[in-house]
């Protein structure tokens, strides 16, 4: 029926319309929280006057770097200067393109093919949204190096390392999730969530992989480069890291991509631990409320745990990364592959 | 019937040598001589055992074996390492592991002068020895057995060079083990012609293959192939003409010389004949050449013995001479003649050697008769014990060696071979001659050794031996001890074979009887047949046998008891008799002094011109021209090559991927033109 | 659809490509880098010719590949961090103390 | 039709990339050039329905490997190609090997072609297999590895192991632990 073979592509441009500014605000609405909850955590309001409860600081924020000039260094490099912060952003914007964030729905009945919540449903999503991430670092690899300063270099030196040394563990852990679910579709391995254990337990990978879920975490802290692990940008250490040498759009797009980054990484932990849009007692098409709930109070946790944990120390982090963290996640992997041969044969 | 026991036999000994040459050094004496001694003596308990579980089964049964594992299989032929014990080789067993017993605790006194490594050093290769030995005893295969042949020979060199940092007990280890490469050359051989004839090396199997044929006659190619076992055996037994090497072997210690070249290891090659008595006595013109051989030697080995000055060199040739009459009687086909003989041998041969050792003992190393004399008084033990065995060795009424010597003689004579008897008969009387002579020169007349050796016990206070001053002390009580065990054996030995002439029957000579015969597979009636004509007077016993037998038996206990008259008449009253005689007969005596000049004919026949071969012939030609020659070619050659190819090695990355790439392009160039 | 000699058209391109660079760059790491393309230029052709013979050997040839690749970058740019250590130059012609 | 147009896209930028790698003189540039192949690379490898292949790649490739190779530049401040430490001692280090170089890379692409030529039925488009069975699928691509590559597999996890050690020891300055 004709009016479908249109509607349907309209609907997916909308979809990607609606995830491309969900995640604008997102990152918007994250800047302020941030503060929000930084100034709660110190005994203070935070932003109050711009806007109801200074709602409309960041807002204010981004106007304000909007009219900022454009400055680059002598002797930076013109292109990649450039070229850096674009790259981080768009990376970012891609990474959650595999992501699904609803079951699927006919949207009440509009179409008549149910169509999946999500911009793009890949068989080895998981792969994608891991490959896009990875591509992440070359954003703030190249500011380092391209702004042609010492401190912006060393942020982007860490931040190079850094995100080698943990990729390694993020990958083991997440394999171990998708031997669980013997599927590398992100929509799949949510769907192997469904369902409950003695009828009243979700089936959250989160209680199959406690450590999984752990070592996901630390490493994706690691991977999105926030406290305890944001050595790119040391403020203390490095005046502000591979972006010191940033400003106006170019230096906004950072702190975006980072905060959208974040909102991937918690997306994807919880479409692989937090068993997706499936919440006890919400019905499937409000699961994507529910997928909200669970990513929002991950975001929480994170400045949560940037506002009370210290900084670790490079080489620290270096050691953890891989003298405990890695061996841990090998280990982990190793012994869930036996159990699942185990209980499958 | 199979025993797993039988393996632990020699595996014991090699225990012993294994720890004792491993942990030997930091080990104490007490316990490296201690543990060695030990392990001989369990071994002796489980061969007793063993024999005993033997003496149970049936005559025709008496066969214990044991199969270890599968040694070789190549084609059609396969070799088991088998042990097996079987009447003959349990007599072997029960005199090495005993006489071993012994010596070895007898060593622990009489090496204690040396220090810790060296002591153990010693045992460990006392042990080693008689682990191969046993192993040759044990086998059950010609190659097994010549494993401990060629085993014994090594350790016979090594305990013969015990003391290798004098040079005349080097020479003489050297000696001893190149002759005996000679006789195991030949062995080997004999080893092959009968794998081509029977396509077995199994001693039994042989045995049985042979059974089935007729005897040889005529020198054919079996004859060859024991002639050339038998002149195996001359090297190892010291036979015409290898015997030089054991004079010189006297160089080693005195028990070692008492264990090895008296007691056992010279006695393989006996030992070999007898195991494969059914061959031999299929070749009568080899078994004519061993009488004749043995004879010979006897003979001559005897005159010598005559005239040394050296007391275990006197002993030496005794042995030689002895094992002459052994091979006298295996070559008449006295086969348990010859055993009995061997058997007896071993307990009064090691008790003179042992004894000589306790008088070197005392008197710290002196050696020569000359020097001796009147130690009667100081050595009791030894003097009495030394008498026994010397009596027992010139084969006086009543003692071992009577038995077993008249047994061989008689049966010699009864076999027909009157003059091999009559040279057998001189050569005893010869015997009893030098053992008298060797007796009255060392212990009886007045001291005629001088000051060093009395210096030497004034010295030897300072380490603790020596006990009563200026004069020689007794056997310490472990020497005497092993003395006294020997003395009595040289006294009893010979009871288990008394001859029907005296009312016995020969019970040994029963024992032995199925060990010489055809094995059971052959035929019970062969076995029978084999039995009387090898094992003798098992039965059938008509008169003018015994009449004979009594009467030769009268005729050698009067040659013995002459034969000591004379050395006494001569050695005690009138010394100056034997000066005239060897002045009178000057030249004799010299022959005699020099051995009949036969290592100087070695010397120059085979040594010179070998020694001219190798050195201007094969180093001088061959080593020098042709093979450094070839090496240092191909070095040169590499030189002069690489000084040009190293011009390619231009240091260039690029360079070397741009001569890879060529090759690429090239190689798929060709194979795209094709 | 395309047909098989595209892709090894181009593989070959890619593979000359980097014979070239090999040859041409006078610095290490790009000699490294041209050597992964060559890597590259082989991998494709493995996976066009699984595809074209409809098996999965060729992709997993190319893991084996990208195995190796990784090795060689790990070892490869240990020793040129260790040589540019002393030779303080990336100039593969500075490395030329062994020859004759 | 919009896979041979993909097709020939990708391939139009893997080349062009490829092709600059090696033009530049700043490695800074050839490093980021040749991610940007081996991404075209990848989406050829997704043309070719290899997408775990593909996303391999991505991974290890661009992802892992590259950023190495960003790193050491980075580290070594990358000092740009200096022309001067060429000696002319030896007939072989001439700058006339450069072009024997390319030469050799042009008979090598000459070569190529005409073996190509010789292969029959290359014209035969690459399509799914005939049973319409996804060739690319990771369970398939899993069975196989490990089980009839899974030598090859154990071999070149040692190889990468030692490879690693490998390269601990040689970048590790003397005297530090």
């Amino acid at each position: 029926m004709d009016s479908q073979l249109l509607l349907r592509p309209a609907v997916i441009g909308l979809m990607i319309f609606i995830v491309f500014n969900a995640l604008i605000i997102a990152s918007a609405i994250l800047v302020y929280a941030e503060r929000k909850v930084m100034g709660f955590m110190q005994q203070r309001y935070g932003p109050y006057l711009v806007g109801p409860h200074g709602m409309m600081q960041p807002f204010a924020d981004i106007l304000k770097l909007l009219f900022k000039e454009e400055l680059r260094p002598k002797g930076a490099d013109k292109w990649l200067f450039t070229l850096a912060p674009v790259l981080a952003i768009v990376t970012a914007f891609a990474a959650f393109a595999t992501v699904p964030f609803g079951a699927e729905t006919t949207l009440f009945g509009l179409l008549d093919q149910p169509i999946k919540l999500g911009v793009a449903d890949v068989n080895v999503g998981v792969l994608v949204v891991f490959a896009v991430t990875s591509m992440g670092v070359y954003g703030i690899v190249l500011a380092g190096w391209s702004s042609n300063s010492k401190y912006a270099l060393f942020g982007g030196l860490r931040a190079s390392a850094q995100m080698i040394s943990y990729e390694l563990s993020y990958a083991t852990s997440i394999a171990a999730v998708i031997l669980l679910a013997g599927s590398m579709s992100v929509r799949e391995v949510v769907d192997a969530q469904a369902g409950y254990w003695f009828g009243f337990v979700p089936k959250w990978y989160l209680f199959l992989q406690p450590i999984g879920f752990l070592i996901y975490a630390i490493a994706g802290v690691a991977e999105t480069n926030r406290a305890p692990f944001d050595f790119p940008e040391a403020e203390q250490e490095l005046v502000a890291g591979f972006n010191t040498e940033y400003s106006s759009v170019r230096f906004a797009l950072f702190p975006q991509a980072e905060y959208i980054n974040m909102v991937t990484m918690s997306a994807v932990a919880t479409d692989l631990y937090l068993g997706g849009w499936h919440f006890p007692g919400v019905p499937e098409y409000l699961g994507w409320l529910a997928f909200l709930a669970k990513v929002g109070f991950i975001l929480f946790v994170y400045i949560w745990m940037r506002w009370t944990v210290p900084r670790y120390r490079y080489d620290q982090l270096m050691k953890f990364g891989w003298k405990y963290l890695l061996p841990a996640s090998v280990i982990n992997l190793l012994v869930t592959a036996a159990l699942v041969l185990y209980f499958n044969a | 019937m199979t025993s797993p026991l039988i393996a632990l036999i020699p595996l014991l000994p090699l225990a012993g040598f294994v720890v004792n040459s491993t942990m030997g050094k930091r080990l104490p004496k007490s316990v490296s001589g201690g543990l060695a001694s030990l392990v001989m003596l369990a071994s002796f308990a489980i061969a007793a055992l063993t024999v005993w579980q033997l003496a149970g089964l049936a005559p025709d049964e008496r066969l214990i074996t044991q199969t270890l594992y599968r040694w070789m299989s190549s084609g059609e032929f396969t070799l088991d390492v088998t042990l097996l014990v079987d009447p003959l080789s349990a007599v072997m067993l029960l005199v090495v592991t005993g006489i071993g017993s012994l010596i070895h605790i007898y060593s622990t006194a009489y090496m204690h002068d040396e220090v810790d490594s060296e002591f153990a050093r010693y045992f460990s290769y006392l042990n080693l020895f008689a682990a191969f030995m046993l192993v040759l005893v044990l086998g059950s295969s010609l190659p097994v057995l010549f494993v401990g042949w060629e085993g014994v020979g090594l350790c016979s060199y090594l305990l013969i060079g015990f003391w290798f940092k004098k040079k005349s007990a080097a020479d003489a280890g050297k000696k001893a083990f190149i002759v005996n490469r000679i006789g195991d050359y030949a062995f080997l051989l004999g080893m092959f012609a009968l794998f081509a004839m029977f396509g077995t090396l199994e001693m039994r199997g042989i045995a049985s293959a042979v059974a089935a044929r007729p005897v040889e006659t005529g020198f054919g190619v079996l004859s060859l192939a024991t002639l050339l076992l038998f002149i195996g055996a001359t090297g190892k037994s010291a036979q015409i003409p290898l015997y030089v090497w054991l004079p010189d072997a006297m160089e080693g210690p005195t028990p070692v010389s008492a264990l090895i070249h008296a007691a056992t290891m010279v006695t393989a090659g006996v030992y070999m004949i007898g195991r494969n008595a059914v061959l031999f006595s299929h070749t009568p013109e080899t078994m004519q050449i061993v009488a004749v051989v043995g004879a010979a030697t006897a003979l001559m080995a005897g005159s010598i013995g005559l005239v040394q000055n050296d007391i275990k060199r006197v002993l030496a040739y005794s042995t030689v001479s002895q094992l002459g009459l052994m091979f006298l009687a295996m070559g008449v086909g006295a086969f348990g003649a010859g055993i009995f003989h061997l058997y007896t041998h071993a307990f009064f041969k090691a008790c003179l050697f042992l004894g000589s050792g306790a008088v070197i003992h005392a008197l710290h190393g002196e050696q020569d008769i000359r020097n001796m004399g009147g130690l009667k008084k100081y050595l009791p033990v030894t003097y009495w014990t030394f008498v026994i065995g010397s009596l027992a060795l010139a084969g006086f009424p009543f003692l071992a060696g009577f038995f077993s010597k008249d047994e061989l003689l008689f049966e010699t004579f009864a076999e027909g071979h009157q003059i091999l008897w009559a040279v057998g008969a001189l050569a005893s009387l010869l015997t009893a001659i030098y053992m008298g002579r060797l007796v009255f020169l060392t212990f009886h007349g007045e001291r005629r050794h001088d000051a060093p050796a009395a210096a030497d016990a004034h010295g030897g206070h300072g380490h603790g031996h020596g006990a009563h001053g200026g004069h020689p002390h007794d056997a310490p009580p472990a020497m005497a001890l092993v003395l006294i065990v020997l003395a009595i054996g040289s006294v009893g030995a010979g009871y288990v074979g008394i001859p029907a002439a005296l009312g016995g029957h020969n019970a040994l000579g029963a024992w032995l009887a199925p060990s010489f015969a055809p094995p059971v597979a052959a035929g019970r009636a062969v076995a029978g047949e084999a039995a009387a004509e090898a094992g003798g007077e098992a039965e059938a016993h008509d008169e003018e046998h015994i009449a004979l037998e009594r009467t030769l038996m009268s005729v050698s206990s009067a040659i013995a008891i002459g034969g000591i008259l004379v050395a006494a008449f001569v050695w005690l009253q009138r010394r100056e008799i034997a000066a005239n005689m060897a002045r009178s007969f000057a030249p004799l005596h010299r022959l005699l002094l020099n051995k009949y000049y036969v290592d100087e004919l070695y010397e120059a026949t085979i040594v010179q011109p070998v020694q001219a071969v190798s050195r201007d012939g094969l180093w001088r030609g061959v080593d020098v021209g042709v093979i450094d020659g070839a090496v240092n070619g191909v070095g040169a050659i590499v030189n002069a090559s690489a000084g040009v190819l190293r011009r390619l090695q231009t240091g260039s990355v690029r360079a070397y991927a741009g001569s890879l790439f060529i090759g690429v392009v090239l190689m798929l160039g060709y194979y795209l033109w094709r | 659809m395309i047909p098989l000699s595209h892709y090894l058209i181009v593989s070959a391109l890619l593979f000359a490509i980097g014979t070239a660079g090999v040859f041409l760059r006078k610095n290490v790491i790009t000699i490294l880098l041209s050597i992964e393309i060559m890597l590259n230029a082989v991998n494709l052709s493995f996976v066009a010719f699984g595809r074209y013979a409809g098996t999965v050997d060729g992709q997993i040839i190319t893991f084996f590949v990208m195995t190796v690749a990784a090795a060689e970058a790990a070892v490869g740019l240990a020793l040129i961090i260790a040589l540019f250590r002393t030779r303080e130059s990336l100039n593969p012609d500075a490395f030329t103390s062994l020859k004759w | 039709m919009p896979e041979s147009v993909l097709f020939y896209v990708l391939s139009g930028v893997m080349v062009a990339a490829s092709g600059l790698v090696i033009g530049q003189r700043n490695p800074m540039y050839s490093v980021l050039l040749l991610i940007v192949s081996f991404a075209a690379l990848a989406g050829l490898y997704i043309v070719l329905d290899a997408p775990f292949v593909a996303m391999a790649q991505m991974i290890i490739y661009a992802g892992a490997i590259m950023v190495l190779f960003l790193f050491v530049v980075m580290l070594l401040n990358a000092p740009q190609e200096d022309a001067a430490g060429w000696d002319r001692v030896h007939p072989l280090r001439r700058p006339g090997v450069a072009r024997i170089g390319i030469l050799l890379a042009v008979v090598l692409v000459a070569e190529l072609g005409w073996a190509l030529s010789k292969v029959v039925a290359l014209d035969s488009p690459v399509g799914a297999r005939a049973d319409g069975a996804v060739v690319g699928s990771v369970r398939e691509l899993g069975r196989v590895l490990f089980s009839e590559y899974s030598f090859a597999f154990e071999a070149t996890s040692v190889l990468i192991l030692v490879a690693m050690v490998g390269a601990v020891v040689l970048a590790r300055r003397e005297g530090d632990a």
